[in-house]
């Protein structure tokens, strides 16, 4: 391996890193909770469509439940992919662009030019 | 290994292009594989053009004179224009990065195989005696009724093709990003590596569609899909749609790379800084994002209702700005500068009128509801030749000038190249300048024949003649290669004299290795800065020299393209014989394989030893420049 | 090579004024010479957009030949090195916004008239007594034919479109195998016909066509349909409205009783042919796979494309495969003798509503 | 580059995943290739929302018949689940502790088979009931948009499968770690897709 320097933290970098890892961690349990809080939320909304609840009608649940999965995709790109990490400016760059375009086209789809 | 050349044995030989990795043999592969496929893509336009001088004329059927215009439309956009620019990016993008490999050198010979392949395959329909028949847009009713194999070659081989050029597409982008020479930001880089960046950028995301749209008819046709018959019903207007979501960022895939070409041009012969270089990347960009969003206006007459039409004919006439931006950046550039006509600049020069001819017809098709008068006829054939002929080609034919000694380290002859240049730009106009004429009067395209009397006789006896003319100014260049290989007298590093960007500083071929150190980058045409302040070599090191990492030559690519052609002859009989399926499945087989050995094998490259390099370092300075 | 360059654009220039000059094309086809309101809308709209193009064009090419006369290295010495400037904002400002002018200008009427042309809400306005106001056509494309079927009116159709002068026509377009497009040049832009839906325009017809030189607009399909594409011809007959409304009581009539030409003929068209194509013009689209013949003597072409004579009618009869390739029609060629093929010839020369 | 080069928790990069240009090149690489699919998705999902319910006269699925909510939660669990896991793998890959990391991603493959185990037993219900590939526009764009994912899915597997075994006695370094780390990414995005498939093809299609 020519081109890597090799580095060895000291102890107190290395405990220091550990306890950044953890807490991380513990940030990716909670993130994951919250997908797994709007995923049910999302589900319990469209049986309660099914069942007939009111207040649960359909130009209620369809916006809200695509804002969720907005959502969990955002905290599946930033937590679980580490796009909040220093040096992904070029994975956000194309994640970004093609997010557009691939939010354009099934726009467009449904509604100016499709009938 | 050495960069001192040996003689080896033709199968040596062989061997060492079926297995390179090396990104400046890649890219003369390609540039050969588009050039043949040009030749073959411009005789099917000539016997088109032949078909059409008389009215009434039979010199090929209404069945074949479709199997024409289709592989010629697919021929040409596929496997000839993008081929041959992939070519010059993967010989001159890598060189004025300063790196000395692309990102991934596996992946692209892979590209490149997988689109020779594919281009292969397509072609093989003409011996099959099924050609695909539907045009290049292979709209979904007819090319769902169409009988015979011919679409199903069409469906294959731009998938496997496609595939290559997505891939190709990310290499070129990560080379781009990762490996360029410290100094070298974002905005120092030459044009010509910009618009290799934004134009894969493209491909990166008009590919996919196009993958799908190939995926949906090949499903329609041979495996029971249902997405383009409106009696099961599919609905033929999302292959419209898909076609031209990638259809529309094609066009500028093909024409960004071309500009940047120009761009290279009109600096180095007009001896002068590119004027606006920064709007110039903005117009570049711009360009790009706006291209994905006016696919519509090719289906202006698709009945898609008046809101849509009009945001649409909005949205492309906008495009006009920055490619507006673009040209008179460049005038402004020739603007006091010292401008020398040679073969490259004059086709420069000839690139400005045409494109501008082009452009505008462009956007007069945007008018949506003048575009349904226009929408194909013989207006539109005019239109696109004009930004495609007039823009794509000849940037083209002055890269093959411009590059010829950095790919092949000997010059091409310049009179020849001024004849060729006439013929050809002569004949362009001639060919396409009156068929804007004859979608006025009413003429629609891809028709086999016409009526005598209509009006249009005289008009299309005129563009056929013009085709000649372009056919003789090819011939031309042809005999100029010929005489100027054989001949081959090498040339020194810079042999146009006024270079500006790190590829003109090294060896013409360069070494294998590329640079012997990395070069330090200190301003925008970083040669020239260099040589202005008396620095003979153009090129300040920026490290010791040191070992070099390089890859492994593999022939693994071409087995893996391979078991996909194998494959699609497999997919394409599998309903009507017994051993199409097991073909399918081998061909796949085939495929994994050859991709899991690569991924077992680890392969690591090798060392290039300081030593080497400090010896064919010595050797070239020894022999001065030849 | 410099004296080259200026005479060729001399002489471009020149060429390019011969053909302007050339003319505007043929009347019955050509979009310079719009014969309707939705055809001159278009081409006011290609006028406008010439000029604006014409501008551009004259405004780089000024540029570009100033620039390249003045800037010569043969005239500035070959180590005269050129400063280097970086750009200009204001320059650059300018060429930006000129352009955006440029197409603002271009952009309104566009917007305007695509709205305008798309409008098709008065198409099945009916008057107080429940009758329609305006004339409706249905218009089917098949391979490589044409069949206009007029719902209100009970008739159909094929090949010639007759429409009255001077109102508004509405057209319901579909395509009944594959994609195909109706274009009428000389009266208004394109519409596809496509297999999945109906699509709504209308045109309007301001010119007889009895003045022109075959009598009839020409039609053509503008969508790629197979080998026969390019013979998918159809024609239009226009007419002022009494002259329509007396063709289409005459259309009517030929439910009861036609013309008979040549009584053999007609058996032998009852023996062959009546399975694919009907005389009577009382009838709805799609109900005959093939073209609705009661005016076929009234017709311009055979077929779309073929002279309209005996001789070409028997040509047609023959070997309709190789006139047409890839059409739906069986040859008869070895199935009827001459002198029966003269007899349904002329039977079917003889079927008319005009005479 | 030296495979045998042994490192300690001490001597790991802090992003082994691109300590390297060839890793570096790697990930920004896979990264552009996820962008890529991204529009391939979008372009199954617009095909699937424009032909949704759509077949010849006649035809008598609709969403709302076709779908259960129940089995498609299960999957949707499980597939979350599995990016958690895949999460604390790539926790140990950080920390170099291959063992567990391994171990995790055994986890996170076993409810990656799961998953397609749930979407294999879906599909043949449907087929059963008559709801096949070729049966309608519908049916196509279905199977389509939602078997792409679970090629996906079961290509993942194979990749994850053979990491595992290969690298089994080698431990990590910096040579596999980035392939380790593209694959954990190319998970999360296969769930990133899903979280848009229950939701736009399931929810709303209970909804109508
Ligand atoms: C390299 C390829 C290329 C390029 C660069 C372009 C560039 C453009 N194209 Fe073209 N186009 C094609 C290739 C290309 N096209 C092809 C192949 C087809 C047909 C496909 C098929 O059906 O088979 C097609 C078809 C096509 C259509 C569909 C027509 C139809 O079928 O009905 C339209 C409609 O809007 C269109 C518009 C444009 C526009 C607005 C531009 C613009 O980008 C042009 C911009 C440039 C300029 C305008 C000139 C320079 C600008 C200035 C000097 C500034 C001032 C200008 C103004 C104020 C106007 N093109
Ligand atoms: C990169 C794209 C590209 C290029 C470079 C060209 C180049 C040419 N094209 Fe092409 N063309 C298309 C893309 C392109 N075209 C597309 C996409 C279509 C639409 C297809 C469709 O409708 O589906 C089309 C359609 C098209 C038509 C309309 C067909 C129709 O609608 O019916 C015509 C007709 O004139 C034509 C002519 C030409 C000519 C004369 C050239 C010339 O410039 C070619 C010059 C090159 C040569 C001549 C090669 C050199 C030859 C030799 C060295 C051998 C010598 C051989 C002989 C003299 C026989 N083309
Ligand atoms: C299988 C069906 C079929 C049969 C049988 C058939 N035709 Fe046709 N015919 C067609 C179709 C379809 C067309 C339209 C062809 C085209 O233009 O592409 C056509 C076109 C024509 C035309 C030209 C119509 C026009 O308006 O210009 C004439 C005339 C004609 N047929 C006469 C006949 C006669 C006479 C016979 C019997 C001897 C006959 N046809 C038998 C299907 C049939
Ligand atoms: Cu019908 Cu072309
Ligand atoms: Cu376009």
């Amino acid at each position: 391996m020519a081109d890597i320097q090799v580095y060895k933290r000291t102890p107190a970098e290395q405990s220091l890193a550990k306890r950044r890892a953890k807490l991380a961690m513990r940030n990716q349990v909670m993130m994951f909770s919250l997908m797994i809080f709007l995923t049910l939320v999302s589900f319990s909304m469209v049986v309660a469509f099914e069942k007939d609840v009111p207040g649960f009608s359909q130009y209620f649940i369809i916006p809200m439940i695509l804002l969720f999965a907005a959502v969990q995709v955002g905290l599946q790109l930033y937590y679980f992919m580490h796009m909040n990490e220093k040096g992904h400016g070029i994975p956000q760059m194309f994640m970004y662009t093609g997010a557009l375009f691939g939010f354009l086209i099934p726009l467009t789809f449904v509604t100016i030019v499709w009938w | 290994m050495s960069s001192v050349a040996q003689k080896k044995s033709f199968g040596a030989t062989l061997w060492d292009w079926l297995t390179t990795v090396d990104h400046k043999k890649i890219g003369i592969l390609y540039f050969l594989g588009g050039g043949f496929f040009f030749v073959v893509g411009g005789i099917e336009a000539m016997m088109i053009r032949w078909q059409l001088y008389k009215p009434n004329n039979d010199f090929v059927s209404a069945g074949l004179y479709n199997d024409l215009i289709t592989m010629h439309g697919t021929t040409m956009i596929f496997l000839a224009a993008m081929p041959i620019l992939f070519g010059f990016m993967n010989a001159i993008v890598p060189l004025q990065i300063g790196a000395r490999d692309v990102a991934f050198p596996f992946i692209n010979s892979l590209g490149f195989w997988m689109f020779f392949f594919g281009g292969l395959f397509l072609n093989i329909s003409w011996i099959y005696g099924e050609v695909p028949d539907a045009g290049w847009t292979s709209y979904a009713s007819l090319s769902l009724a169409s009988e015979g194999h011919g679409i199903d070659f069409y469906a294959i081989g731009l998938q496997i093709a496609g595939g290559g050029t997505l891939m190709a597409g990310i290499n070129f982008l990560v080379t781009i990003i990762n490996m360029r020479a410290p100094g070298m930001t974002y905005m120092r880089m030459p044009l010509f590596t910009w618009t290799t960046f934004v134009a894969s950028a493209m491909i990166l995301f008009a590919f996919p569609p196009l993958t799908i749209g190939l995926f949906f008819l090949t499903f329609d046709r041979m495996f029971g899909g249902n997405f383009f018959d409106h009696q099961m019903g599919g609905n033929t207007i999302i292959w419209e749609h898909i076609f031209w979501i990638f259809g529309h960022p094609e066009v500028y895939i093909l024409i960004l790379p071309a500009f940047g070409i120009f761009s290279e041009i009109f600096s180095i012969f007009s001896r002068k800084r590119l004027f606006g270089y920064p709007s110039m990347v903005f117009a570049t960009v711009l360009i790009g994002f706006l291209g994905f969003m006016v696919w519509a206006h090719h289906m202006f007459t698709v009945g898609l209702g008046p809101t849509a039409n009009a945001i649409f004919a909005v949205a492309t006439m906008a495009i006009a700005v920055p490619t507006g931006v673009k040209i008179f950046n460049w005038l402004l550039t020739m603007w006091g500068g010292s401008i020398t006509v040679t073969t490259p600049m004059l086709y420069a020069l000839g690139f400005i009128p045409s494109f501008v001819m082009g452009g505008v017809t462009g956007v007069m098709q945007g008018a949506a509801p003048l575009d349904y008068q226009l929408h194909d006829s013989y207006f539109i054939v005019a239109h696109f030749h004009y930004v495609i002929v007039g823009g794509v080609v000849l940037a083209i034919l002055a890269a093959t000038h411009l590059y010829w000694p950095k790919m092949f380290g000997t010059m091409l002859n310049e009179t020849l190249g001024k004849v060729t240049f006439w013929f050809f730009f002569i004949g362009f106009h001639m060919t396409f300048l009156i068929q804007h004429w004859l979608g006025f009067w009413g003429m629609p395209r891809r028709v086999w024949t016409y009526m005598g009397d209509q009006g249009w006789d005289l008009a299309n006896l005129i563009s056929t003649i013009g085709a000649f003319f372009m056919a003789i100014g090819v011939i031309v260049l042809v005999i100029n290669v010929i005489i100027t290989s054989v001949k081959n007298v090498r040339v020194a590093n810079d042999p146009w004299g006024d270079g500006r960007t790190l590829e003109w500083a090294i060896e013409s071929p360069p070494l294998y290795y590329n640079f012997t150190a990395t070069p330090l980058v200190r301003g925008l045409d970083s040669v020239w800065i260099e040589k202005m302040e008396g620095n003979e070599t153009g090129l300040t090191p920026a490290e010791p020299i040191k070992d070099i990492h390089m890859p492994h030559g593999s022939i693994i690519p071409l087995l893996m393209t391979l078991g996909l052609f194998i494959a699609g002859f497999g997919a394409m009989f599998h309903s009507e014989t017994n051993w199409g399926l097991p073909v399918l499945i081998f061909g796949l087989l085939w495929t994994f394989v050859s991709m899991a050995v690569r991924s077992l094998q680890d392969d690591l490259g090798y060392y290039i030893k300081k030593e080497e390099i400090l010896r064919d370092m010595k050797a070239l300075n020894k022999g001065g420049q030849k | 090579m410099m004296k080259g360059l200026k005479k060729w654009r001399l002489f471009s220039l020149l060429a390019v004024l011969t053909v302007f000059l050339a003319g505007c094309g043929q009347e019955q086809l050509s979009t310079l010479l719009p014969a309707g309101q939705v055809g001159r809308d278009q081409f006011n709209l290609l006028l406008l957009a010439s000029g604006i193009m014409l501008l551009v064009i004259i405004v780089v090419v000024a540029i570009y030949l100033i620039a390249l006369l003045r800037y010569r290295r043969s005239k500035l010495g070959e180590d005269f090195i050129p400063e280097q400037v970086e750009g200009s904002h204001k320059l650059e400002l300018v060429w930006t916004i000129i352009p955006i002018l440029l197409i603002l200008l271009l952009a309104v009427p566009t917007v305007y008239y695509t709205y305008k042309l798309g409008d098709v809400s008065a198409m099945g306005a009916v008057d107080e007594d429940g009758n329609a106001e305006h004339l409706v056509v249905d218009v089917t494309a098949k391979l490589y034919w044409w069949e206009f079927e007029y719902p209100e009116l009970g008739i159909v159709t094929a090949q010639e479109l007759v429409v009255p002068t001077d109102e508004k026509v509405y057209f319901n377009l579909i395509a009944s195998d594959v994609k195909h497009s109706f274009w009428i040049p000389a009266v208004g832009g394109k519409l596809d016909t496509n297999v999945e839906n109906v699509n709504k325009f209308y045109l309007v017809f301001e010119k007889e066509s009895k003045d022109l030189k075959d009598g009839v607009f020409y039609g053509k399909c503008a969508e790629l349909c197979g080998p026969s594409h390019a013979l998918m011809d159809f024609k239009v007959k226009t007419m002022p409205r009494p002259e329509f409304d007396k063709w289409v009581t005459a259309m009517q009539a030929t439910a009861e009783k036609q013309n008979v030409a040549n009584e053999q003929g007609e058996e032998i068209f009852n023996q062959s042919c009546i399975g694919c194509h009907a005389v009577s013009g009382v009838g709805e689209s799609n109900e005959k796979q093939g073209p609705n013949l009661a005016s076929f003597g009234d017709r311009n072409r055979v077929a779309g494309f073929m002279d309209h004579s005996k001789e070409g009618l028997i040509e047609w009869l023959t070997d309709t495969q190789e006139h047409k390739p890839g059409n739906k029609m069986p040859s008869f060629g070895g199935q009827l003798s001459d002198q029966e093929m003269d007899a349904l010839a002329e039977y079917l020369m003889g079927l008319s509503v005009e005479k | 580059m030296d495979l045998n080069k042994k490192f300690t928790p001490e001597t790991w990069p802090e992003h082994p995943e691109r300590a390297t240009l060839e890793a570096k090149n790697k990930f920004v690489g896979f990264w552009l290739f996820l962008g890529g699919e991204t529009i391939l998705f979008a372009t199954l999902f617009a095909t699937y929302i424009a032909l949704k319910n759509s077949g010849p006269s006649g035809f008598g699925f609709s969403t709302q018949e076709l779908y259960e909510l129940p089995l498609v939660f299960v999957m949707t669990m499980l597939l979350l689940t599995s990016s958690l896991t895949s999460v604390f793998a790539m926790y140990h890959l950080k920390n170099y502790n291959f063992k567990k990391m391994q171990l995790w991603l055994a986890i996170t493959a076993f409810l990656g088979l799961g998953f397609l185990m749930l979407e294999v037993y879906e599909f043949s219900h449907y087929v059963k009931i008559g709801f096949t590939f070729s049966n309608s526009a519908f049916s196509s764009s279905f199977y389509t948009l939602v078997g792409t994912h679970g090629f996906h899915v079961a290509v993942g597997l194979v990749w994850i499968t053979l990491l595992i075994f290969r690298n089994a006695k080698r431990g990590l370094n910096l040579y596999n770690a980035t392939k380790y780390y593209t694959f954990s990414l190319y998970w999360h995005f296969i769930d990133v897709v899903w979280v848009f498939i229950f939701t736009v093809v399931y929810l709303m299609g209970v909804i109508g």
